[in-house]
């Protein structure tokens, strides 16, 4: 009996996790969707949010309610800034070299974050309430739960601003035919920036929340080596695949963290892509592009 | 294995090449001893590689101004391995072929076991460093090597007789990361949990970079044991887990291994610091009741906090320094074999206080440790034990 | 509506039907393409004329039908091993590879004929020196100099003007020691003079190398001037096929192309050439 | 300058260098690569076996990437199962070190061929996505596999030549640079055959190459088994070099490092993998140096000295995609342009 309570619990922690996945790959996507950049640098702007975060928290002593928001807002401005001057300027070229000029971004952030704080880890102010939380008889980590609670409402809110608002539509548009939005009247570099600025804002709180759990150091950048996962499972230009995709590394996360070991985390999420891969190649939900002769 | 996305320290290859870092006294006499170095000032393990490099120095500027060992001063020579085996063999390399090294400070497990057959093979070094691995704790195998302190399977020997003492029959659970650092004392410590009648009721390992550890607090829980010994790690994700675990009632004594227990990280843990507790070979920088006059001199010398790290490099500059004194004055020759003798003769050596009691170096280890407890109200880590020799 | 052919076949298609979900791209074409001739294949745009090439190529597999080559059932061999075959063709849209020079190109041509493996390649010894010389003096003796592009064979392809590329497509397609060589639209695009250059280069290469030509064009003059045979298609059916004199009669190939906009073009050109 | 220059034959239009002066310069830097030794310090040649076993790497990764346009970011995981193999080897067979490179070699040759079989269903980014997820695969088994030593890693003895340790980079340079200008030779001359040809018509057209006759996955198989044999050749004289292989010896950030050598240098010419790979190698050292000048008046520039290194490194790969995606090589290329003119056209 206990067992299956047991089962429950690392159950509820992987969803509780995968919801942060989700909400990254969500940030990744709207960037894949809008300017057909896999941004590698996902990771190191999650991790510039929860840094932000613990400057304007920590520094210059702000409550959390104000330190939040300024963070986010630290990772949209970012965001923009580098669309205009890193991702503008590599229009047309291959996907691959816009890829290594992400990487190459995620490794100047690092740099840059070691330069002002350090490379020890550093820890959050708590500003999650901790009681704990049970579900049934079922404990959940107050953090992850709160998370949680703070991923849905993010990806419900863009959700229905991609189906209603007008910037969604654009988006839409856009990600469907570049030239077609174009010639409709849609303003297609706005969309860009405007898809980078949301994005990098949206991964930014990710940031604070996945600091708020772990703690935050400038290795936390491997947060999206498995949102990479997520979304490559999910599909890339996908926002119901990061969804999906996130909960279910999540839970896989989870599941060989718990009876296998934590060696097993990462395998078992790999194992998961080349699985994937190799059985529907362009992701659960992803669009499969047909090649022309 | 998520190793290998650190991005710090960036470049394994140029992290093997790591060189021309720091070097000590420009200018060098012939007969000057020179204590070589690989020592991580950047990368995953900096925070130690820091306080290591400044103890070091700061142990051979008093003795070097006092005259130095029988009139000849000791020059140090470091370089950074930014945490990596190549770029500590690299090191080596480069400072044994421009120097005469009879001294040399290593950073890991693994460097230490991989320069050894070439220890072996000069004869002409001795060698301690910051891993205080079970393997090494062997004359036999290693013999031009030591440990300023207690090998993590006598801390761990510590930490139980300390729990033994307290609660017989305790049910204890390991938690430690993935990595040769973590897995070092698991074997040897639970067939020592065993012979003192204690029960391992679990075993966690968790991935070096783990963010969340929701999962192996659920383990945890489950296994439910009345002391829990992380190992492996410096801080993350030590505070996470004791927090969690609190939070799900879990009544557990949290215990940590050496690099966990310096003071500025343990309060880095914020709430879940208090009551953490740990073994510790050292006293603190803080400690003024002690009678230790060498701790005097080192606030004297650095008014501000100093790590346990900075004590390690300190007393481990005083311990070879002791050892090439007793060799010179036995008249005989630097090398090897005589300076590893020398250090064995030492017996109830007073490290001015570093050390809570006169210690003797048998073997390869100084098996003495002290239980401390963090302290929330005085922020400070204070005894919770006598100090215990094994 | 069938003629007399010369020769026998060496391509012989036989009631090919091909589908991109739903749509009929192509339903039971057959024709044949007979050895030492030029097949024309011509019809509005949308008609399935390079559908028709891509299925003979390999890229396309059709639902139904198969391909014969030299008496040879082709249909489930993969597009390199029917180039081995010595199937070789351009292509619409010119796909030379543009990082490369006009040289190498054409000696990418060659590719399925040549024997150098992996280790013969790293050390350049024996075999690989003695290929590569010996292609590089037949490339230049029997090719550059019948297509008259020596001046350019050093030249990186992406800079030379589209009439020189078709032209180095060509050069390519012959290395490739073809039986038959399909052209998917050699001239368009070009101007009189290209044009004229390259009919006679397609002339030259049925007579003096005997290959047998397919290929599709819409430039009406240079099809009915250069081509033996002519094959009309129309919604991915074959509607008409003949001697190039016989087709311009045909009352189904001008019904074909009313409405398709070509209709002026298609009766200005037939009427001009019976006037002639 | 260079007015013209005439062929007799076509074996001498197809020769790797056909001007004099080409040769002459290559016979220089030949003598200079003899004599450095002699000359050098340890340091200089620990940086030189160093270089050369980066160059041997990036030149692999520069067939598979730069010339059959297949991206992979499991370089350094490849140079892995290379030393690796050659620790086992020595460890556990004895086998002289020449059998064990080679040995390294076509081990990582099947494991890259291996690897490379998801190039039949995706690729792009994709593929580069799987081949990361083979590294952790293959970082995984290096970690938790007896054979490999686990976490400790496995510790191996000198390679062995005429009953010699060669132990000391002087010794271990007359192993390293030869067999690195031997594979740069080979890689160079495979683009004069079919099967580089081949390799460059896939990368830039993949689908008309099928119509040339270039059987698709056969060749990228081909390609991805030819970059592993050269990551596992490099593998193998890393290990030999270090004489220690732990899982953390060949991080993803390493594979990264390799990508960002050839971008430096420049993708698809043999050249840009050689100054890639020589470049990326000496700039840490270089900010060393630069870090080292300031350390008297800044106190604290050591401990900024990795975080610049890794600014500096992404900033390298950003800059060159941005402002010369063609690299090192095409600088070279210009430089060489203007002699050639020089003095006629400045």
């Amino acid at each position: 009996m206990t067992d299956w309570l047991f089962l429950a619990e690392v159950c509820l922690a992987g969803i509780g996790a995968g919801a942060l996945y989700a909400l990254t790959g969500v940030a990744f996507v709207l960037i894949y969707k809008a300017t057909r950049v896999v941004n590698l640098a996902i990771g190191e702007i999650l991790m510039l949010g929860g840094y932000a975060f613990l400057g304007f928290a920590a520094g210059w002593g702000l409550p959390a309610w104000a330190a939040l928001p300024l963070a986010v807002l630290c990772g949209g401005l970012f965001g923009a800034v580098v669309e205009r001057t890193l991702i503008r300027p590599m229009l047309g070229e291959s996907p691959i070299s816009v890829f290594m000029v992400t990487v190459g971004l995620g490794s100047m952030l690092v740099g840059a974050v070691e330069l002002g704080w350090g490379a020890d880890p550093l820890r959050l102010p708590e500003f999650v309430p901790n009681r704990p939380v049970f579900i049934g008889e079922a404990y959940l980590a107050p953090k992850v739960a709160y998370g949680f609670v703070a991923a849905s409402l993010v990806i419900a809110a863009f959700v229905l601003a991609f189906r209603f608002s007008r910037s969604g539509v654009a988006l839409r548009a856009t990600a469907g035919d570049q030239g077609a939005a174009y010639s409709v009247g849609i303003d297609v570099p706005r969309v860009f920036s405007l898809a980078w600025t949301a994005a990098c804002a949206t991964a930014a709180g990710a940031g604070v929340l996945v600091g708020s759990i772990g703690g935050i150091s400038p290795t936390m950048g491997v947060f999206g080596l498995s949102v990479l996962v997520v979304v490559i499972v999910g599909g890339l230009d996908s926002i119901m695949g990061a969804l999906v995709g996130g909960l279910l590394v999540g839970l896989i996360e989870a599941l060989a963290g718990a009876f296998l070991g934590g060696e097993y985390k990462l395998l078992a999420t790999f194992g998961l892509l080349i699985l994937i891969l190799m059985l529907r190649p362009y992701g659960l939900f992803g669009t499969h592009e047909i090649e022309r002769l | 294995m998520s190793e290998c996305w650190t991005r710090r320290g960036l470049i394994g290859l140029a992290a093997a090449t790591s060189f021309a870092l720091v070097q000590g006294a420009q200018a060098q006499a012939q007969d000057d001893i020179v204590l070589g170095a690989s020592v991580p000032i950047t990368g995953v393990f900096a925070f130690a590689g820091v306080g290591i490099h400044a103890g070091i120095q700061d142990y051979l500027k008093i003795v070097n101004d006092a005259g130095g060992v029988k009139g000849r001063k000791i020059k140090y020579v470091a370089e950074d391995t930014a945490y990596k085996v190549d770029a500590s063999v690299a090191a080596f390399n480069k400072i044994t072929s421009q120097e005469k090294v009879s001294l040399y400070y290593g950073d890991s497990t693994g460097f230490s076991k991989t320069i050894n057959p070439e220890l072996e093979r000069r004869g002409t070094i001795l060698m301690a460093g910051a891993s205080f691995a079970s393997e090494l704790n062997d004359p036999k195998k290693y013999p031009f090597q030591f440990m300023s302190g207690p090998d993590y399977t006598e801390m761990f020997g510590i930490l139980m007789r300390y729990i033994a003492k307290e609660k017989p029959g305790a049910r204890i659970a390991f938690v430690y990361s993935d990595t040769e650092f973590g897995r070092d004392p698991i074997e040897p410590g639970t067939k020592l949990a065993k012979e003192l009648g204690l029960n391992v009721v679990e075993r966690i390992v968790t991935p070096p970079t783990s963010v969340d550890v929701s999962t192996e607090v659920l383990k945890l829980r489950r296994a439910n044991p009345d002391y829990t010994i992380f190992h492996g790690y410096v801080l993350a994700p030590i505070p996470e887990f004791i927090t969690q675990a609190k939070q799900m009632n879990l009544r557990s004594q949290f215990m940590g291994t050496f690099w966990s227990m310096d003071n500025s990280m343990v309060q880095r843990m914020g709430e879940a610091a208090d009551g953490f507790m740990g073994v510790m070979p050292y006293r603190y920088y803080y400690e003024k009741d002690a009678n230790a006059p060498m701790l005097d001199k080192i606030r004297q010398m650095r008014p501000e906090y100093q790590s346990n790290a900075y004590m390690q490099g300190f007393v481990t500059a005083m311990l070879m320094v002791e050892a090439v004194k007793r060799t010179l004055e036995a008249g005989k020759e630097l090398n090897g074999t005589n300076l590893k003798a020398s250090l064995n003769t030492i017996k109830d050596y007073d490290t001015g206080g570093i050390f809570g009691v006169p210690i003797s170096i048998p073997g390869n280890s100084v098996p003495v440790g002290r239980i401390y407890r963090f302290d929330a109200k005085a922020k400070q880590m204070v005894p919770a034990s006598d100090w215990i020799r094994l | 509506m069938t003629s007399e052919l010369p020769g026998s076949p060496v391509l012989k298609v036989e009631g090919v039907s091909l589908a991109f979900g739903g749509v009929r791209a192509l339903s039971k074409v057959s024709l044949e393409a007979a050895e030492g001739t030029i097949t024309a294949i011509i019809g509005p745009n949308g008609a399935g004329k390079t559908s028709l090439f891509n299925a003979i190529s390999g890229f396309y597999r059709p639902a139904e039908g198969r391909i014969l080559f030299e008496g040879r059932d082709i249909s489930r061999l993969r597009p390199p091993a029917r180039a081995k075959l010595g199937l070789a063709r351009t292509f619409q849209n010119i796909a030379l590879f543009r990082g490369m020079t006009v040289l190498d190109n054409i000696k990418l041509g060659r590719h399925a004929h040549l024997r150098t493996n992996v280790l013969d390649a790293l050390f350049y010894w024996g075999r690989a020196q003695r290929e590569e010389l010996a292609l590089r003096q037949e490339i230049e003796e029997r090719i550059i100099d019948f297509l008259e592009i020596q001046h350019i064979r050093r030249a990186p392809v992406g800079a030379l003007p589209y009439g020189l590329q078709k032209r180095v497509e060509l050069a390519r397609a012959l290395a490739m020691r073809p039986k038959i060589l399909m052209l998917d639209e050699p001239v368009a695009g070009m101007n009189r003079e290209e044009t004229e250059d390259m009919a006679r280069f397609i002339l030259d290469v049925k007579e003096e190398w005997g290959v047998t030509i397919l290929m599709v064009e819409h430039d009406m003059g240079m099809v009915m001037d250069i081509s033996d045979h002519v094959i009309v298609l129309n919604f991915g059916q074959v509607i008409a096929q003949g001697r190039p004199a016989e087709v311009q009669r045909d009352p189904a190939v001008v019904s074909a192309y009313l409405g398709s906009g070509d209709v002026g073009e298609l009766s200005r050109r037939l009427h001009a050439r019976q006037a002639a | 300058m260079r007015i013209a220059t005439l062929k007799t034959s076509y074996a001498g239009d197809e020769a790797l260098f056909d001007t004099k002066l080409q040769r002459s310069l290559l016979a220089l830097f030949g003598l200079v690569l003899a004599v450095f030794p002699f000359v050098a310090g340890p340091y200089w040649l620990f940086m030189a076996c160093l270089v050369a076993i980066n160059v041997a790497s990036a030149t692999g990764l520069n067939i598979l990437t730069g010339y059959t346009g297949l991206v992979s970011l499991g370089q350094a995981a490849f140079m892995g199962v290379g030393a690796y193999t050659v620790a086992i080897l020595e460890l556990r067979v004895g086998t002289p070190f020449p059998v064990n490179l080679l040995a390294a070699g076509a081990t990582t040759a099947l494991v890259g061929a291996v690897v490379g079989l998801p190039s039949l269903r995706v690729k792009g980014l994709y593929l580069a996505i799987a081949t990361i997820g083979a590294s952790v695969i293959l970082h995984f088994v290096f970690a938790n596999w007896s054979l490999t030593g686990e976490a400790r890693g496995l510790s191996m003895p000198p390679a062995r030549l005429f009953g010699n340790d060669l132990d000391q980079p002087f010794e271990l340079y007359w192993v390293i640079v030869p067999i690195t200008a031997a594979m740069i030779l080979g890689a160079a001359n495979l683009f004069r055959t079919r099967i580089g040809r081949a390799f460059i018509a896939i990368r830039d057209r993949d689908i008309s190459a099928e119509v040339l006759g270039i059987p698709l996955l056969r060749y990228k198989l081909t390609s991805f088994a030819i970059s592993s044999f050269y990551a596992g050749v490099a593998g193998g004289l890393w290990a030999y070099f270090f004489r220690v292989v732990t899982p953390e010896s060949f991080p993803l950030i390493n594979s990264i490092f390799y990508l960002a050598a050839i971008i430096v240098g420049g993708m698809g010419t043999i050249l840009g993998g050689i100054l890639g790979a020589a470049f990326m190698t000496m700039v840490p050292e270089v900010l060393k140096l630069v870090v080292g000048w300031f350390s008297p008046y800044f106190p604290d520039a050591l401990a900024a000295l990795a975080p610049i290194r890794t600014i500096v490194f992404g900033a390298l790969i950003v800059g060159f995609l941005i402002f010369e995606p063609q690299g090192l090589a095409e600088i070279w290329a210009r430089v060489r342009r203007f002699f050639h003119l020089w003095p006629f056209k400045t």
